[in-house]
């Protein structure tokens, strides 16, 4: 194994960010680790979602769905990647209407300004717009009317213009 | 009892509350800050909700954000842990408001109990002896020094609706007054939105003895003995111990019965915890109350059998005590460490981070709370408590060997701990002999 | 007290006697084999001695290697835990000539009682009822069959040398006897060096109780009550409890009266433990005696609050028991979950590999003794247990909602553990019933 | 492996930030590994030493220095390696001459034949010979005589012919 080709492995590391690379070559092996604490190379967004194994699995599940910095599915998650996100400024009750017989304030596809107002949020009886902060298109709504929402939850993905 | 509640605090503590709810059959939604999202703790909860950023005034202090949580959660109760909320008489009002029930005393107690002037008024009306000193707020520098030359220094100076150390300053003499007088002011006006203090005389070679009280709704009000929390650090404890090595039974009864008391005549109902200072010449003054659990009650837990916080759902719940003073017996001797992620070689500098290493002890006699585990990851953001050890065995002798053999086997790296130094006290001459006082540990290390 | 003693095991059982000689002030040396090489438990103990490879015939259980080590660690006495050679009168003897102190009985005592056709004898003239069977070993397989035929199927046939459930086989007819009369004759064989079999009548529905009993060189012989192990897979104990559910008081007290009239009879010192079988009608019948400190003894120590383990190393020094009968009491309500290394869904084949997930419980009513920590490797070659989980409450009701919430906060992986077992059985109707017996589990699961 | 060549191995990880380095060439095997604090590469000799930081730092030294796999240090370690060693079969007391008042069975640079008695080990007031096993040149005595020695434990360090 000459010097020059471990040379090039690591440089290949570190150009793609591998945390580990292992070369088994008939008698030669070559293990290469980078990085106190990375595990796995990093891909996509990394969801660091709950690791534990306890009591209520529904509730992992949601946390680690919920997640400002989580995907629904892999599959999904280069696309949705190139989007933008409106999140929950607070936590509370959602409505993607000004009332129950109203039209919803925006759908997939609808134009927004950075002030348009993308959904209410009630809190402790108050009623809080949600504006869209970002001009653009809307291209996916990740809540239903009525459902609650936590801190940071994104509730649209947006393509901004 | 409830079916749901919810726990508007983080740590320890919120851990401990879902043990008492697992253990009760009461479901129980956690709130978490952004800082927190990755604790374990949260997966043992049947809920747990995101209610802002690391920044406390943004998620556990902020008020609606808690209520919101709790609408959108359909919980029958709050329980507000210690610090943050739990002694906030105004947002136990809006609970109140919001027909949320409260796990903890009525706002009105709450009031009377958290205003130091109002409470030592209190405490004369129910013939318990107070420190000397001011009567009510002191109005200003010029009042602090007369006050001070009447009743002799040293004197301590505290803020009204201070707690947990801050905003407390000792002077020796007037030249100290003065200048401790400005920055207690400035301290207690940021950290309680309440520049009020007042002072008293500063009880050198003091113990710190508290005692637990419990009450229900029909008046039933007992004690659970009492806590002696003389090692303290800048105010702040760091070995608890029951029983207190420094009472007779005369004058333990006595405290006990103060501390009943004073509870009766504050009107109040759960659990809560009235403190003294025992002098050099075992004489005991009422120092505070803290009207919430508090971080040392395992001790308590330990010598009585009684679980405090499952208590304090119960009664939040209407259910009435069963027990007789009688029935509550102080069994062997309970002490609790707290294991903080300081630095001692550092001035107690908190440290956060990583815990990469974490092996707890175990075994016969040895209780450990705490919300850590190998990888979480202490936030800058709050208190630096990773855990309270807690050993209880029959005599105080095998408490210390027992504590002594369980700090040895616990394990925490690579943040700095409290673990050596309570080691160090532990051993030490003073300690095993029952010999300390509220600045023996500044006094030693 | 001795000043410095052996530890000869390993895992749990070797850090539970470290942490009894830390507070006792006793330096303890452990020795290790190659494959616990880096267990952490050997950083407690004052010495740790490399005695052998893996293979524990090559190291645990090599009598000259541990007498050696012993010699050149310069220590008065050796506790040998149990399993390996606890049990073992010739290791004893042995310690005995080379003047070093055996904590635990007498090898008379163990003789005697390690040989189940003497201990039986020995139960008959002490009036204490024992199981129809055979008076002595059952020569061959027509015997057993005759015998059988006599008391009546179903039979146990068990190694006279036995213990831990090896050689046991139960036969419900001739023909299934006569299969099972060859396997534990082959399997007796080899795994005691003895062959002999004796045979009783196999009890159906029967409850496994049995009593603590600590005796001192006087003669002074106390019982600490009992424990019911009826939850047993193929004779493995897997949950235990004191006080047992199925017992009367006078019941109680009669089972606890015969224990120590057998331990007196016995000349029995130290900490030993007496099995009984309690029959559907509440009748009791001595079944054996293990001569050791048992893996369930925690529960014991809970409701007791008396350190067995402490005791055993004070007793074995010429200490006497300070205890009267009157002074101990059953305090409360303890269950033990053993959790094991092993795969439920694999017909609980032992799991061995790296833990790298290590989550264990904590706060008010739970004690752990585990060895293990995240890192640690399990061996093939030793035992699956990885920790005791044990629970104290004031009643049982609550010691079971303790023991739920424990079993759901303990997360280890990856290898797969009887935690989710234990976890079913604790939730089980009949187990919270208190109404199981020795086939429960087998039925059940 | 020259030792230039292993420099330049440790220099690469550095620069590189590598937490790890294997390379594995017929015979040769090496492997290199960085913590997070560490400005110089640690040389690990296959077995990772106690991690414990608990009751007796002196014993956990004592375990981590006696261990048959383990080095005294780090600079001797890459020496070391080259030699076989003569480890001690059972627990005991080890006396390097037949008497008091005799001669060592071996000292440095003895050469010994395979089944030629390097020491005596006593157990249980049996003293059992130990054989060299290989035959070569004694090289370094690690054990005073009349010391405890555990299983396992490196006696001497021996170049095979």
């Amino acid at each position: 194994m000459e010097l020059d080709k471990i040379k090039e492995l690591v440089e290949m590391m570190k150009a793609n960010d591998l945390s580990e690379l292992e070369v088994v070559n008939g008698q030669t092996r070559i293990v290469l680790k980078r990085g106190p604490n990375q595990t796995a190379p990093q891909v996509i967004a990394m969801t660091p979602a709950l690791t534990a194994n306890g009591a209520n699995p529904a509730l992992r599940e949601r946390l680690a769905a919920a997640g400002p910095e989580s995907k629904d599915l892999p599959a999904e998650a280069a696309e949705d990647e190139k989007w933008a996100r409106i999140v929950a400024p607070i936590v509370g009750t959602l409505y993607t209407a000004p009332s129950p017989n109203a039209e919803p304030f925006v759908e997939t596809d609808s134009k927004v300004e950075e002030e348009t107002v993308v959904c209410i949020i009630e809190a402790m009886k108050v009623m809080n717009e949600v504006k869209s902060g970002v001009r653009g298109t809307i291209k996916k709504i990740l809540v239903e009317n009525g459902s609650a929402v936590e801190y940071g939850q994104p509730l649209f993905l947006i393509e901004p213009d | 009892m409830f079916s749901r509640i919810l726990i508007a605090n983080r740590g320890e503590i919120a851990l401990r509350i879902i043990r008492a709810c697992r253990e009760l059959g009461v479901q129980c939604v956690v709130v978490y800050s952004e800082a927190d999202r990755h604790a374990h703790y949260l997966s043992l909860a049947d809920e747990a909700i995101c209610i802002g950023p690391a920044d406390p005034a943004e998620s556990y202090l902020n008020i609606p954000r808690i209520i919101s949580a709790a609408e959108i959660s359909n919980v029958e109760a709050i329980h507000p842990g210690y610090g943050f909320l739990a002694e906030n008489a105004h947002f136990v009002e809006i609970c109140r408001d919001c027909k949320i029930n409260f796990i903890g005393p009525a706002p009105e107690s709450m009031h009377l109990l958290g205003d130091k002037v109002q409470a030592r008024k209190l405490a004369e009306k129910s013939k318990v002896a107070v420190v000397p000193g001011s009567d009510k707020a002191v109005a200003n520098e010029d009042e602090a020094a007369q006050l001070a030359e009447k009743i002799g220094y040293p004197v301590i100076i505290k803020a009204a609706a201070g707690g947990g150390g801050r905003g407390m300053r000792i002077a020796h003499n007037e030249m100290s007054l003065r200048v401790a007088f400005h920055s207690a002011e400035t301290e207690a006006s940021s950290a309680f939105k309440n520049a009020d203090l007042y002072l008293e005389k500063y009880l050198e070679q003091s113990r710190h003895v508290e005692v637990q009280v419990l009450a229900d709704h029909t008046g039933n009000t007992l004690h659970l003995w009492e806590r002696d929390c003389s090692l303290q650090r800048r105010h702040q404890k760091l070995v608890e111990e029951t029983p207190s090595p420094g009472l007779s039974t005369e004058v333990r009864q006595e405290l006990c019965k103060a501390a009943v008391r004073l509870a009766k005549a504050a009107g109040y109902i759960n659990a809560g915890t009235f403190e003294f200072l025992l002098d050099k010449n075992n004489k005991f003054y009422f120092s505070e109350a803290n009207t919430r659990i508090q971080v040392e009650h395992p001790i308590t837990e330990m010598v009585t059998g009684i679980d405090l916080v499952q208590w304090q759902l119960r009664i939040a719940a209407g259910e009435n005590l069963k027990l007789r003073q009688k029935d509550i017996r102080q069994q062997g001797s309970a002490i609790e460490c707290r294991i903080n992620a300081e630095d001692p070689a550092n001035d107690f500098a908190p440290c956060s981070g990583c815990i990469d290493r974490f092996i707890p002890p175990g075994g016969f006699g040895v209780r450990l709370d705490s919300h850590v585990y190998p990888g979480y990851r202490i936030s800058p953001h709050y208190d630096s408590l990773i855990g309270k050890l807690v050993v209880h065995k029959k005599t105080r002798a095998e408490a210390i060997a027992c504590m002594k053999r369980a700090l040895q086997e616990f394990e925490v790296g690579p943040v700095k701990t409290t673990i050596g130094l309570c080691r160090e006290i532990l051993t030490h001459r003073q300690f095993v002999k029952g010999k300390v006082d509220t600045g023996f540990i500044e006094r030693t290390w």
